[in-house]
């Protein structure tokens, strides 16, 4: 299931969803908010998300994610609105049997969450500047 | 045959254009088409290989045709996670 | 920090040790016991460890972690004792700048942590018997 | 010249052979000497290949030497997590 949410992501809570007796896998990837982008300082992001779009985009991934690996059970959340340094900004589990897919999958969702969901960030900056933040694939380096 | 489409703007693109949606009137077959002359008429300097499009709420390619009465997204570079 | 324990894992606390400001990605691994090995329905486990070698090997890994991809943070704890379905023996997290480094680490620790180890687990079979899992490398299937 | 050592041993290697150390006095040079002579006093299944030996705490080879007063650590295969 994909969620927007412009609360605080809750990992331990949500972990719980993915559990099932016939899973021996799970892993996890969070995004963090980091004080730094390609040299500048950050003090704080600003999410701006097309909800309506985020989520079936976000639930197509998750599809694809379970049609290419053995997986049990995934989820992905993503916050909107402002977030600080530290803040947990995107949330991936996934559970399964073993854990070569558990990884795949996690790693999986997330690649494809970053490059196609109607996401983006804009940087608040030490100095007083903000800007919004290229694509992944645009800029020569990806945050997270 | 012009049309008359619902165009939304998001993130910078909403920042350069000064708003966040306006109805026009275009000579437009396809979504490329709408991207290009806006382009033109708002000055964004995003090329279109980085930026994404959605027509009346589904995801779109940039050859997907438009009709009279669509709603256009145009999305700038994502940057989730 | 390599850790044996004989409590409930608690991954939420287990994270927040990982914080950082300069941290973009967090990625963690759980093994979870699950009701199935190789065709036998498994009722708990019951891990064996040697904890003083455990501990210095398990540090062991997580130092060649630090070498081999640029991270900033690692723990790993690992249960001993008996557990019963769905619980975590296993917990790995790593904190670092971007994703790439969090997952390989994250990988390369659980890995090694499964076949360095002295650990051991014997399963409790439905059908009253048990037995001392073979090493992941010289069973066909390895669990998690 | 005969070592006299404390072995010691794990999971299926304590069942196996129905105690968690004993002292012996063996002809031994290396650690898979070690292996060898008690793995036909015990009768151990397992191949060496999928083993691991320390001595005195520390994780050894098969080849390392064993010195007289020395405690070797016999594992059988290992399956952590």
């Amino acid at each position: 299931m994909m969620q927007i949410t412009r609360q605080a992501i809750r990992p331990d809570e949500l972990r719980a969803r993915l559990n099932d007796p016939a899973a021996g896998a799970y892993a996890s990837f969070e995004g963090w908010i980091r004080n730094e982008n390609e040299g500048h300082d950050v003090l704080r992001l600003e999410y701006e998300v097309y909800e309506p779009l985020a989520v079936t985009e976000g639930e197509k991934v998750i599809a694809e994610a379970r049609a290419k690996f053995p997986i049990l059970h995934a989820d992905c959340v993503h916050r909107s609105g402002l977030l600080e340094i530290g803040e947990c900004a995107v949330w991936v589990g996934v559970s399964s049997g073993h854990r070569d897919e558990a990884f795949l999958a996690c790693r999986y969702i997330i690649d494809q969450v970053k490059v196609r969901l109607p996401i983006w960030k804009k940087e608040h900056y030490a100095d007083g500047h903000s800007g919004w933040v290229n694509c992944e694939r645009c800029a020569t380096h990806g945050n997270g | 045959m012009s049309k008359t489409l619902t165009v939304r703007y998001f993130a910078g693109f909403r920042e350069h254009a000064g708003l966040d949606r306006e109805t026009v009137s275009l000579d437009a077959a396809t979504a490329r088409d709408v991207f290009e002359q806006l382009k033109q008429r708002h000055g964004s300097p995003e090329p279109l290989a980085h930026c994404k499009v959605a027509i009346n709420d589904e995801m779109a390619d940039w050859s997907s045709p438009v009709e009279d009465g669509d709603t256009i997204l145009l999305f700038p570079p994502v940057a989730g996670g």
